[in-house]
C-alpha cells in the first residue's frame, strides 16, 4: 500500500527546522533512520568496547579508593551503552542483532579504544584527554534531532563530566607524588594526545556525511570546529597539571584567539579505523568471548521465563 | 582491642579479596544488566573492605605494615596493597579462581547468604564502628542474596546445559561451605561464632534449592593443613596469585599518591 | 590351553629368591603383574601430579638462576614419569589406559602433592623434605625384583638426590638472606614435616599389604623402619639449616641410637588419601584439563603419522 | 658501549619473555613429551636471556636498575626483574598471551626462524661475547626451529579440527612478524638489521608451509603507536600483566639471596 508521503516529509523537515525533536511513533525518512541507527550503534558499542581499556586496570587499582572509583565508571560505561542501545531498540534494532554486528566487524566503535593502556595513569588520562573529547562530541548532541538519542546524551554527558574530572584529578593527584609518577603521567599524555585529537574525525574536507547529519540536526558542528574548542579546553588545563603535549606546532595565535597545533598522522588514524589499530583484534575478541561465553546464560533465561509463564497460565 | 582488629581484617579480607574476583569479571558478564550487577556487588563489598581494613588499624595500628618514612599511603590501602598471603584472614571461597557464570551465581548465593547473616548479628556489636558497617551491609548483602538466589532459580530452571552448570558449580564450591562455620577463637568472642550460624544458613540455601529443584551435593569439606584454613592465614594456591596482581602498582610505589 | 604353572612358579620364585630380576619376557604371578601395575603406576602418577606444586613457582622464580632449576627439576619429573610409564607398558598397560585411571580417580598417586605451596620456600623444602623421604622409599627400589622398575629407579635415584640437594642449597641460601626469607623458610619446613613423615604410609600395623611385597622384593623395609631412618637424617640437616621441626616430642634417644618422634596425624592422612585433601580435586582437574586439551593434538599426531604411512607405501 | 647493550637487552628480552610465556605450559602440554620438549625450549632461552643481560649489565652499568645499598641482587636479576614494563624491549610477539598448542607451535616456528637467523649472523660479532653467546644459541635454536616445523607439519596434515586451528593461529601469530623485520639504529648500528632478514625467514617459512599444505594469511602488520612498537618500549597490555606474576617474589625481596 503506497502512501502519500509528501505530507510526513513536510512535517518531518518543519520539526527539524524548529529544531523540535523527532519521536520513536513519529514518521521519519528511511535515510535518516539508517543514518541514526548507525551513530546510535556506533556510540553504544564505543561504550562498551571502552570499558576493556580502563577495565584492564581495576584489579590493579593501586588503592581502594581508586578501585571504587574505577569500578564505578566502567559500570557507568556499561550504563550509557545499556542507553543507547534502548534508543536503537526504538529505531527497529535490538541489542543483540547489534552485538553481532559490532563482534563481526560490520560496525564500528570509537578509534582511541584501540590504543593499549599500558599504565595505571592511563586511567587518568583517558578520563581527561578521551572523555574530555567525547564531551566536546556530546554536548551539542544533547540537542540532537531524535528524541531518544538526545536524552540519553543529557544522562550521559553529565556523567561523563564527572567521569572527566575523576581523571584529572587522578592525574593532579600523581603530579603531587613521587618522580616516578609525574613521568608516567607525561608519558600516558604523551601516547593519547595524538589518538585524542583523531576523535574528531577526520579534518572537515574529508568527512563526507557531515553536511547531511548536519542538516538533520543529528550533528551540530563540524570535526574541526569541536577539534579546535578540544585543544583550546585543554591546553591550559595541561599548564595546571604541569604536562606537555608532544607537539611542537602548538601555540597561541592572538590573532585568531586560539590556538594553533600540528596535523595528527592522519594515516595512522585510516589504519587504526580500517582495524589494524595495535588493539582492535584483542578488543573485538574479548566482546566475542563474553558475547558467545554468555550465550547459554541468556539462552537458560529465557526457557525460564517461558516456563514460568506457561506455568502461571495453567 | 587487638582481638576486635583482627576480626575486622577477617571480615574485610572477605570482602576485598571476593570483590576482586568479581571485578575480573567487569566486561565479561553475558549481558550488560549482570555486568552492571556485578560491579555493584563489587563496589559494595571494596566499600566494606575499607571500613573495616580501616576499623582494624584504628582498633590495633600494629598491624598495619610499616612503608618508608614519610609514605602517604593511608592504613586501608597499606593492609590491603603490602600484606602477603599469609597475613590474609579470609576465607578460601573468596579467594577460588572464577569458573563460568554458574560458578560465579552459586558462590555469591553461599558468600552473601553467610555474610547477611553475620553482619545481621553485627548490627547490635558493641564497637559502635563494626554495628554502623553491619548495619550499611545488611542492605547491601540481602540485594546481593536476591539477585544470586533469582539467577540461581533461573539457571536451575532454565535448560539442560544451565541446569548441568549449575550442579557442576555446586560441585565446586558446596565443599569451602563448611569452613564459612567453622569457629575460630578470635570470631566466637569478639564477633559473631560462625558455628551459630550453620543452621540459619542451611535453612535459607535449603529453601532456594527446594525452588530451584536440586538437591546439594554430599561433599565433604575442604581440608586445611592441620586443620588450618583461610581464618589462619592457610589459603589455597589462588591466594598469592590473585595478590600478586592486585598488589603490583601499589607495591611498585610505597612513596607514591593516587 | 591350560598349561602346568608349577614349573613356571618356581622359577619365579627361585629368581626371587635369589634377588635376581624378573624381566617383562618372562613368566610371573598375575597377582605380583597386577601389584606391579598398580605400585609403578602410583609412581608415575605421582611424578606427573607432583609437576603441580613446584611448577606453581616457575613463572614467578625470583632469579633467573632459581628459574632454569626449577624448570629443570619440573622437566625431570616429567622424564621420571615417562620411563615410569614405559615400565608399566612392560606390564601390558598403556601410558593413555594408565592417565585415564588418574584422572576418574582409579589410581592414587603420592598425597603430599595434595598440599599447596604457598611460598617460594616450598620449592626448596619440597626438594629437601619431599625428595629427601622419596630417595628414602626408593633407594631400596633400585633393588627390586622386576627389572624395568629396578632400572628405572636407578636413574630416577640419582636424579632425585640431585634434587634434594640444590632444595637444600635454596633454603640454606635464604637463610644467609633476610629475616623475612628465613621466616619463610621455617614456615614451609612447619607445613611440610608433618605430610612427609606421612610420606612413608601409615604404621606399619595398618599396612596389610607390606607383607607380600616384601616376600616378592617389590618392597624391601617396612614404613616405620623407613621413618625412622628418615627423621635421623633429616635432623642433622635441619640443624645445620638452623631451622626446627614442629614436634615437641622430637629428641635424640641415646639407648636406641635414634631419633624419638611423635605420632603424626593419620585422621589427616587418610582424609587425604580418601580424595579430601587440600588440593586433590584442584590436582586432578588440571591433570584432567591438561589431557582433554591435548585430545586433538594426540589425535592429529596419529592422523598425521597414518597418512605420512600411507603416502609412504603408496 | 651503551647501544651495545640496548642491543643485549633487546636479544635478551626477547628471550626471557619468550620463556617466560613458554613456562607457562609446564605440566599443560598434551603430552609429556611435548611437556618436556617445551621445558627444554624455555631452558635454552632463559640461558641466552641470562647471558644477553649480564653482557647489557658489562657493557652499560648505568643501565642497571638500582636497589637499596648492599643488596645481594646478581645484576642479571635486576635487569630482569626490577625494570617496569615500558624499559623492557622485547617485540610483541614475545609477549603474548598462550592460546592453544597450534598457537603454541605457529609462534614458536616464527620465533625460531627469525632469533636463527639473527644468531646465524652474530657468530662473527665484534663483541667476542656476543659472538660466542651467538655460537652456542645457534645449535639450541636450530633445535627449535626443528621441533616447531614437524609440529607445524603434524598439525597441518593431521584431523580437520587440527588444520583449523592451526590456519586460526596463523591468524594471530602472523600480524606480529612485520615488527620482528622493522629495522631500528641500535640494531642496524650494532647487531643485525632485521630488515635484511625478511627474505631468508620468508624463504624458510614459505618452505614449511609448502610442506604442511597451507597458505601465510594475508594479514597487515599489527600497528604500534606512532610507529612504536616493542623495542621502543611500546608493548601491548599484556606484558606489564606478565611481569606482575614474573617479577612479584623477586620485587617483594630487593635484600633477598635465592
Amino acid at each position: 500500500m503506497q502512501v502519500d508521503q509528501a505530507p510526513l516529509e513536510e512535517a518531518f523537515e518543519a520539526t527539524i527546522a524548529a529544531n523540535d525533536r523527532i519521536e520513536p511513533r513519529d514518521w521519519m525518512p528511511e535515510h535518516y533512520r539508517q543514518t541514526l541507527i548507525r551513530q546510535v550503534a556506533q556510540h553504544a558499542h564505543s561504550e562498551i568496547i571502552g570499558m576493556q581499556p580502563e577495565g584492564n586496570w581495576i584489579t590493579r587499582a593501586p588503592s581502594l579508593r581508586r578501585k571504587a572509583v574505577l569500578l564505578a565508571k566502567v559500570q557507568d560505561e556499561a550504563g550509557h551503552g545499556l542507553y543507547l542501545y534502548s534508543a536503537t531498540e526504538t529505531l527497529g534494532v535490538s541489542r543483540d542483532e547489534l552485538t553481532r554486528r559490532l563482534i563481526s566487524g560490520k560496525q564500528k566503535y570509537s578509534s582511541i579504544f584501540n590504543y593499549p593502556t599500558l599504565t595505571y595513569a592511563d586511567v587518568g588520562t583517558i578520563g581527561w584527554l578521551v572523555d574530555g573529547a567525547a564531551i566536546c562530541n556530546q554536548v551539542p548532541l544533547c540537542r540532537t534531532s531524535y528524541g531518544p538519542y538526545g536524552r540519553a546524551m543529557i544522562r550521559i554527558c553529565k556523567e561523563e563530566s564527572f567521569h572527566q574530572r575523576q581523571g584529572y584529578e587522578l592525574l593532579m593527584t600523581m603530579m603531587r607524588g613521587t618522580d616516578e609518577q609525574r613521568a608516567m603521567v607525561q608519558e600516558s599524555v604523551d601516547r593519547f594526545w595524538w589518538p585524542a585529537l583523531m576523535m574528531f574525525g577526520p579534518p572537515d574536507g574529508d568527512s563526507p556525511n557531515t553536511a547531511q547529519s548536519m542538516a538533520w540536526g543529528i550533528k551540530r558542528h563540524t570535526n574541526d570546529e569541536l577539534r579546535q574548542r578540544f585543544v583550546d579546553m585543554s591546553m591550559p588545563q595541561a599548564e595546571a597539571l604541569g604536562v606537555t603535549f608532544p607537539d611542537p606546532e602548538l601555540k597561541w595565535n592572538e590573532e585568531r584567539g586560539s590556538y594553533d597545533y600540528g596535523e595528527p598522522d592522519w594515516e595512522e588514524f585510516w589504519h587504526v579505523v580500517k582495524g589494524n589499530g595495535p588493539c582492535n583484534t584483542q578488543r573485538v575478541a574479548h566482546r566475542k568471548a563474553a558475547y558467545d561465553d554468555g550465550a547459554w546464560v541468556r539462552e537458560a533465561a529465557s526457557a525460564a521465563a517461558a516456563r514460568n509463564e506457561a506455568e502461571a497460565s495453567q | 582491642a587487638s582481638e576486635l582488629a583482627q576480626y575486622c581484617l577477617m571480615l574485610g579480607d572477605d570482602a576485598l579479596v571476593y570483590a576482586q574476583r568479581l571485578s575480573e569479571w567487569t566486561s565479561r558478564a553475558p549481558d550488560l544488566e549482570e555486568d552492571i550487577a556485578i560491579a555493584n556487588i563489587a563496589l559494595d563489598l571494596v566499600g566494606q573492605a575499607r571500613l573495616l581494613l580501616a576499623r582494624a588499624a584504628a582498633a590495633d595500628p600494629a598491624l598495619v605494615p610499616s612503608l618508608p618514612e614519610g609514605s602517604p599511603v593511608p592504613d586501608e590501602d597499606r593492609l590491603a596493597y603490602f600484606r602477603d598471603a599469609g597475613a590474609f584472614r579470609n576465607v578460601r571461597l573468596a579467594e577460588q579462581p572464577n569458573g563460568d557464570f554458574a560458578e560465579l551465581i552459586a558462590r555469591l548465593l553461599v558468600m552473601s547468604t553467610w555474610r547477611l547473616a553475620i553482619f545481621q548479628r553485627l548490627v547490635d556489636h558493641q564497637d559502635a564502628v563494626v554495628a554502623a558497617i553491619a548495619a550499611k551491609g545488611v542492605k547491601e548483602l540481602a540485594y546481593h542474596r536476591d539477585f544470586a538466589g533469582r539467577w540461581f532459580v533461573t539457571l536451575a530452571r532454565g535448560t539442560g546445559e544451565s541446569h548441568r552448570r549449575l550442579t557442576d558449580a555446586m560441585r565446586t564450591v558446596w565443599p569451602l561451605i563448611p569452613e564459612l562455620t567453622a569457629s575460630t577463637e578470635t570470631e566466637s568472642r569478639v564477633g559473631v561464632d560462625p558455628a551459630t550460624l550453620a543452621d540459619e544458613i542451611g535453612v535459607v540455601l535449603d529453601q532456594v534449592l527446594a525452588v530451584a529443584g536440586i538437591t546439594a551435593p554430599e561433599t565433604p569439606g575442604l581440608a586445611g593443613v592441620r586443620g588450618r584454613t583461610g581464618r589462619h592465614g592457610m589459603h589455597s594456591e589462588a591466594l598469592s596469585r590473585l595478590l600478586a596482581e592486585m598488589q603490583v602498582v601499589a607495591r611498585a610505589h610505597p612513596m607514591g599518591r593516587w
